[in-house]
């Protein structure tokens, strides 16, 4: 992952910075830097969007393709992802760098949506066990400035919103040849429903405590993070330990339990960050229209 | 100072040895390692087994998969084994593609089973032309202390020995092929090769079933392989130095004899394998 | 005798009040925990209180430290430095090559600019040298022979014998009689396990 | 937790009040145009002749003295000169020198003897010293340094050599361009609001809190590991916060610039200044200030 | 795509003959409860030390079905350098599944299943081990998979933790693995190959997913963690203490067995 390198004294700092719920941009622990999302911005694509977070930048594009179901669910459709880390992000992913941690970004969104509720996947097919719409997510990394997953998974949630797969009509021909059509009306179109669509929160920890939203400065400080997805409802869709370091697992309980106590939680707090995004890209698709 | 002289001047300490007609590990130069088998421990396997010769470990699964029959020869089967040497047996392998070792593992074993005909290729065809059996018999060392060609051939054959694979037919009707794995059969094995290695120490000392460190020190390595009508199946020798006729028959007479060995050994295990079922 | 304590990595093994931590432990939280399976061992050294250590079969995880004397054959020399296989450290040997490199000033600790590699070692010789620095990204370990104690203690001649010191610059070959130049080593029998 | 999430705004070009300090405006080029076609000016950085026209070959502001005409680029890689002072990071311990991240074309160079070694300035360098290079500076250090000579390709030698440059210790370093870096007398300052300011002509900047009086000769220097004060960082971040506010406004960077910036910002959270709106109304309100200082 | 020619090549195309089995039989049983064991049981483990003679330390696992063999080699010179091994070693993991280790036959390239295993492995020894030890070394944990019957991940972590034991590598702690299937209501501890998979075919209800949790058992940090699916937050947490506390049975196998490759190898010292 791009690295910065950080010297012993700007750790110290760091740390002490966050013991003292005042980070070094200003934010305290629980603060996300300020966020933008824009949908519909590549125009060959089904749907697609770019957030950037500090200087963190995502987009994503998503197409639509016809393909066969898998044999094991034949009525259902599928999503494959693929992650680019771009050259143009840091020089570290020139080769073979970049190839590796795309692998382990891509491999991450799988288990994200390794589940049945993410995505409606009935939804995608056409025909069981013959057709099925196939979603290739695409996610470029155009800039990286720390909380790579956090972002994308915005992103991805974003530019699901904003997909749309034509309507398909399938006919039977005499033969009992099945023909399918897909609709020439641009705006007879399919979306996808993104409700119970996950947003990855990675908690870093940095000293004792645990920060949201790190930047590369404080990556280097932490040696443990805990990624988490999670949707609207509170439900986890995966949880992995990033990072050469350990958790106590009283840290672990506090950063996914849900406690009685006067504060706010974070699985409430990620909720939260989950009702915002979703907003948020409610509102810039309709804030899209007036462009058009 | 035993030690020092081992490792800053490994050839002559070996020299030492067999000038007193024995070697570091104790063995008298024609004596091979105790030899193990375990045939059948690995359940997803079609058949597999596992042969320890001294500490050299190599495990062979046999997976049997469907497929069209060549187009050049449509009423065979195909045959596909593959040696690996990961980085796992020894620090002498590198992870990645496989090495030249492998590679020429792998062509070796691939002569020997068209050479010796331990399975007859026509035994693996369904129907012709459309239907065949894909043995595909992966070979992994596990332990790399020398003479790996022996360990593949027995554990290639003993897995032979266990694969089952279940009743195929193709339905009339769909013209799809039907798999009962309930009736399973044996596969049917034709000839039993067996191998054994030698080194040549200094141009003329022969020893048997050498150790990693006497093959990276021998001037040349033989392997030999009879099947049990005391024919000559295969002879590899790549290279090296060059070797009087009279000890070359001395390695094929002591193979016969290594055969008989190595013969008696696979059947007791199935045996036994058999019995604890 | 009760048989001895065993452990494996992560146990506890006590208070560093009670002892000093040896090697195969580490310190957390003031206590001594193992950081090595094997047998646990109490020695008095004359502190006040006793040493405890883990040990095992051989130190066989030991690597070359800044301040050690390692055992190396050379394996290519310029006119800048020599390049060695490190093979002992100390009396151990190590089961993996690690390289090292000795360069023309750390051959000897007299008339430094006069050295020339080539009157020093030779391919193939058993050179005795001391670890000076770990090296950095693109170097070996740096190794010294500057002592009277370290250089070469094995070398063979070009007619294949092995030759005998007769000074501290000079080896001889027993079937020739033809003199060769090398770094001798005056061997000192603690040394002479190797 | 707070999420700031929003959709993203057309940047609004600040038109300024009045127009810009010197009357006839800045003379802004591109590559390939021409700056003039009088013969008489000399060729400087920034430039080359093309058909006897003197031509741009940089994006940036034309600059005039006497004779001499160069281009000075917007946004460029640090072009050090003899006796600027640089924040860089050691990216590299080698044999008798370090290398230095400066924000320039190639990495600069810091030998060992251009350092002050523990135990006296006129100590031989020797053997032990180079191999304990890293007991001084290792990977990712971060110094102050003042460029002692450069390179014939034009990569700098650095020396610490005075008390007031070295290692720094705690503190946050902010990046931005080079040429938004006003040159001054001192780059060193203790701002009044509580905290103190490296301004690296390399457009590397250091704020760290203001050493105590024991120390004052030392700038730069806050090697303690001891806490920061809460209201010292308060003040850091807030630092920080208004030099990338200043920056991704342009506006060059010195003691005043940067502290009327803090001033204007004090009515903000430290955390909201980064926000476009804000950044945009106090940078605003810092240009405001400069001009009437000015005027 | 070029050809491989480094390996003897079959056919194009070959299927797995399970998927040729005749309509009727292809439809999943419904299961039965694990038979056997109660849901909060680990399968009975068995573990070696030392049985790769090549290797510095090495170490063989199974439990139920699945087999794991791990060897360890270094710390030795690296291949790779860079600026972070001048000061501490690094630690190389490669997880491997043998072809055959599967009802499917696996490929001979490392597919990306195993690289993000390799990965989850890395991640869960590296706090364990004392890598400022080895400065500008490298230390290499090979795992072989060579039967998968579910759980791969958790047993890998404890054979590998087992081996770096054996191999005399300097640790904070021994790692141990544990993994369980959460579907609905059911918690099984240490599932089998049948059970991980259970789910996807079982429809569509909440609250089914999988764990994997790493252990450091004496300084109680946890080195690993891995949950997919979808739980609950409180489910999860339950899932993290029990695999906890399954975590805990383990420790005295994998004690006995590192012990007794110690006392295998040298006889007690003389005080």
């Amino acid at each position: 992952m791009a690295t910065v390198q950080v010297s012993e004294a700007e750790k110290v700092y760091i740390m002490h910075g966050v013991r003292d719920d005042l980070r070094v941009d200003g934010r305290g622990c629980e603060d996300y830097r300020h966020m933008e999302v824009e949908t519909d911005v590549v125009s060959n694509t089904d749907g697609s969007a770019k957030v950037s977070l500090g200087h963190t930048d995502v987009l994503v594009g998503i197409k639509a393709e016809i393909g066969k179901p898998k044999p094991a669910v034949p009525n259902e459709g599928y999503v494959e992802f693929f992650v680019d880390c771009s050259a143009n992000a840091t020089p570290e992913f020139e080769g073979r760098g970049g190839e590796e941690l795309g692998v382990e970004l891509s491999n991450t969104l799988y288990k994200v949506f390794n589940n049945r509720h993410s995505l409606d996947l009935r939804s995608l097919c056409i025909c069981p066990g013959e057709h099925c719409w196939v979603l290739y997510i695409d996610v470029l990394l155009l800039q990286c400035d720390g909380n790579l997953f956090d972002a994308m998974s915005v992103a991805i949630k974003a530019a699901l919103f904003n997909t749309r797969i034509p309507k398909v009509q399938v006919s039977e021909d005499e033969e009992g040849g099945k023909e399918i059509e897909l609709s020439d009306d641009p705006y007879d179109c399919m979306r996808l429903d993104v409700t119970n669509v996950p947003c990855i929160v990675t908690l870093s920890k940095i000293g004792h405590r645990h920060v949201v939203d790190a930047t590369l400065q404080e990556k280097a400080c932490s040696v443990a993070s805990l990624l988490i997805s999670i949707t609207h409802k509170g439900l986890v869709t995966c949880v992995r330990k990033l990072g050469v370091g350990s958790l106590d697992p009283d840290s672990i309980f506090e950063m996914t339990e849900v406690r009685n106590t006067g504060t706010e939680h974070p699985v409430q707090t990620h909720t939260r960050t989950h009702t915002h995004t979703h907003t948020y890209i409610y509102i810039s698709e309709h804030y899209s229209y007036f462009f058009i | 100072m035993a030690a020092g002289f081992k490792t800053a001047e490994p050839l002559e300490y070996h020299r030492s040895f067999l000038k007193e007609n024995c070697r570091p590990d104790g063995r008298e130069l024609g004596e091979f390692r105790p030899t193990t088998l375990n045939i059948g421990s690995i359940g997803t396997a079609d058949g597999s087994a596992m042969v320890k010769i001294g500490n050299t470990t190599v495990i062979c699964g046999i997976k049997a998969e469907l497929s069209a029959p060549p187009s050049d020869a449509p009423d065979k089967g195909y045959i596909v084994p593959n040696v690996d040497l990961p980085p796992l047996c020894s620090s002498r392998f590198r992870p990645g593609p496989p090495g030249e070792q492998a590679q020429a593992a792998s062509q070796f074993i691939a002569d020997v089973i068209d050479g010796s005909k331990i399975i007859k290729k026509e035994d693996l065809c369904i129907e012709k032309s459309k239907l065949c059996w894909v043995l595909y018999c992966d070979i992994m060392c596990l332990d790399y202390d020398g003479n790996v060609l022996d360990a593949c051939i027995i554990t290639l054959l003993a897995a032979l020995k266990n694969t089952q694979i279940p009743k195929v037919t193709i339905n009339k009707e769909t013209d799809l092929a039907e798999v009962d794995i309930e009736h399973k059969r044996h596969l049917q094995i034709n000839k039993h090769p067996v191998s054994s290695s030698f080194a040549v120490f200094d141009d003329t000392v022969l020893i048997v079933d050498p150790t990693a460190e006497e093959e990276s020190l021998a001037t040349s390595v033989i392997t030999a392989v009879v099947d049990e009508d005391d024919q000559l199946c295969a002879f590899h020798k790549p290279g090296g130095s060059s070797l009087s006729a009279e000890k070359l028959q001395d390695c094929i007479t002591r193979s016969v004899t290594r055969h008989r060995e190595v013969g008696k050994l696979i059947d007791k295990v199935l045996e036994s394998t058999k019995a604890s079922k | 005798m009760s048989p001895m304590k065993l452990c494996v990595p992560g146990e506890r093994l006590c208070s560093t009040e009670d002892c000093i931590p040896g090697a195969g432990t580490y310190l957390r939280h003031g206590y001594i925990f193992a950081s090595l399976a094997g047998y646990v061992l109490r020695r008095n050294e004359g502190e006040e209180l006793p040493v405890i250590s883990v040990v095992r079969e051989t130190e066989a995880q030991l690597l070359p430290d800044v301040g050690a004397i390692v055992t190396c054959k050379v394996t290519s020399i310029n006119p800048r430095f020599a390049k060695v296989h490190i093979l002992y450290v100390g009396s151990t040997p190590l089961k993996d090559r690690f390289r090292g490199t000795i360069r023309k000033e750390d051959v000897r600790a007299t008339e430094k600019d006069k050295v020339e590699t080539y009157k020093s070692f030779r391919p193939g010789d058993i050179v005795l040298a001391k670890v000076i620095s770990l090296g950095d990204v693109q170097s070996n370990y740096l190794l010294t022979t500057a002592e009277n104690e370290l250089g070469v203690v094995v070398a063979h001649s070009e007619a294949g014998a092995q030759m005998v010191p007769i000074s501290w610059c000079e080896m001889q070959c027993p079937r020739t009689h033809n003199k060769e130049f090398r770094k001798v080593a005056r061997v000192q029998p603690e040394y002479l396990q190797a | 937790m707070a999420v700031d999430m929003r959709l993203p705004t057309a940047r609004k070009l600040i038109s300024l009040p009045g127009s810009l300090s010197n009357a006839e405006g800045k003379h802004l080029v591109v590559p390939g145009d021409v700056i003039t076609s009088d013969t008489g000016f000399m060729r400087g950085h920034g430039t080359y002749m093309d058909d006897e026209k003197l031509t741009a070959s940089v994006a940036g502001e034309v600059e005039r003295v006497n004779k001499l005409i160069c281009v000075k680029p917007l946004k460029t890689r640090f072009n050090g000169e003899v006796g600027d002072v640089v924040v860089g990071r050691i990216t590299e311990v080698q044999q008798k020198r370090w290398k230095v991240e400066t924000n320039s074309r190639l990495d600069s160079v810091l030998l060992l003897s251009s350092v002050n070694l523990p135990g006296g300035e006129l100590r031989r360098r020797s053997a032990e010293d180079e191999l304990s290079m890293r007991d001084y500076l290792q990977e990712g250090d971060l110094i102050s340094a003042e460029v002692q000579s450069v390179f014939s390709d034009g990569a700098l030698s650095l020396h610490t050599r005075s008390l007031k440059y070295g290692k720094l210790g705690q503190g946050v370093l902010v990046q931005v361009s080079p040429s938004l870096v006003k040159r001054q007398k001192t780059h060193f300052h203790n701002l009044p609001c509580g905290a103190s300011i490296i301004l690296g002509n390399n457009g590397f900047l250091w704020l760290y809190p203001t050493p105590g009086h024991q120390d004052e000769e030392a700038g730069g220097y806050y090697t303690s590991l001891e806490p920061v004060a809460l209201s010292d960082r308060e003040v850091i971040s807030r630092l920080r916060n208004c030099l990338l506010a200043l920056a991704a406004h342009k506006v060059l960077l010195y003691d005043t610039s940067v502290l009327y910036c803090y001033e204007s910002s004090l009515s903000h959270q430290i955390k909201d200044i980064l926000k476009p709106e804000t950044m945009d109304e106090i940078v605003m309100e810092t240009r405001q200030r400069l001009l009437d200082q000015e005027g | 795509v070029p050809a491989d020619r480094k390996r003897v090549r079959g056919p194009e195309e070959s299927q797995c003959p399970l998927l040729f089995l005749p309509p009727a039989a292809q439809t999943a049983e419904p299961r039965e409860p694990r038979a056997g064991r109660g849901n909060g049981e680990v399968r009975p483990l068995f573990a070696r030390c030392g049985l790769v003679s090549q290797a510095k330390g090495s170490s063989y696992l199974e439990a139920g079905n699945t087999k794991i063999l791990c060897s360890v080699y270094g710390p030795r010179e690296p291949e790779r350098r860079d600026e972070a091994g001048v000061r501490s070693g690094r630690l190389l993991c490669d997880l491997r599944l043998a072809p055959f280790s599967c009802g499917k036959r696996g490929a001979w390239i490392q597919g990306s299943g195993e690289r993000d295993l390799s990965l989850a492995l890395s991640e869960s020894l590296h706090p364990a081990v004392c890598l400022h030890r080895y400065p500008r070394a490298q230390i290499e944990v090979n795992v072989m998979v060579l039967e998968n019957d579910g759980s791969v991940l958790a047993h890998a972590v404890t054979c590998a933790s087992m081996a770096l034991a054996d191999a005399g590598i300097e640790m904070y702690d021994v790692v141990l693995g544990s993994a369980l299937r959460q579907d609905g209501g059911a918690s099984l501890v240490d599932p089998d190959l049948a059970e991980e998979r259970g789910n996807w075919l079982a429809g569509y209800e909440e609250n089914r997913g999988g764990v994997t949790l790493s252990l450091l058992p004496n300084l109680n940090q946890v080195s690993g963690l891995h949950a997919d699916g979808e739980l609950r937050a409180d489910t999860l947490s339950a899932a993290v203490r029990t695999c906890m506390e399954s975590c805990h049975k383990l420790y005295p196998v994998v004690q006995q067995a590192i012990l007794r490759a110690v006392k295998r190898k040298a006889p007690p010292p003389e005080k």
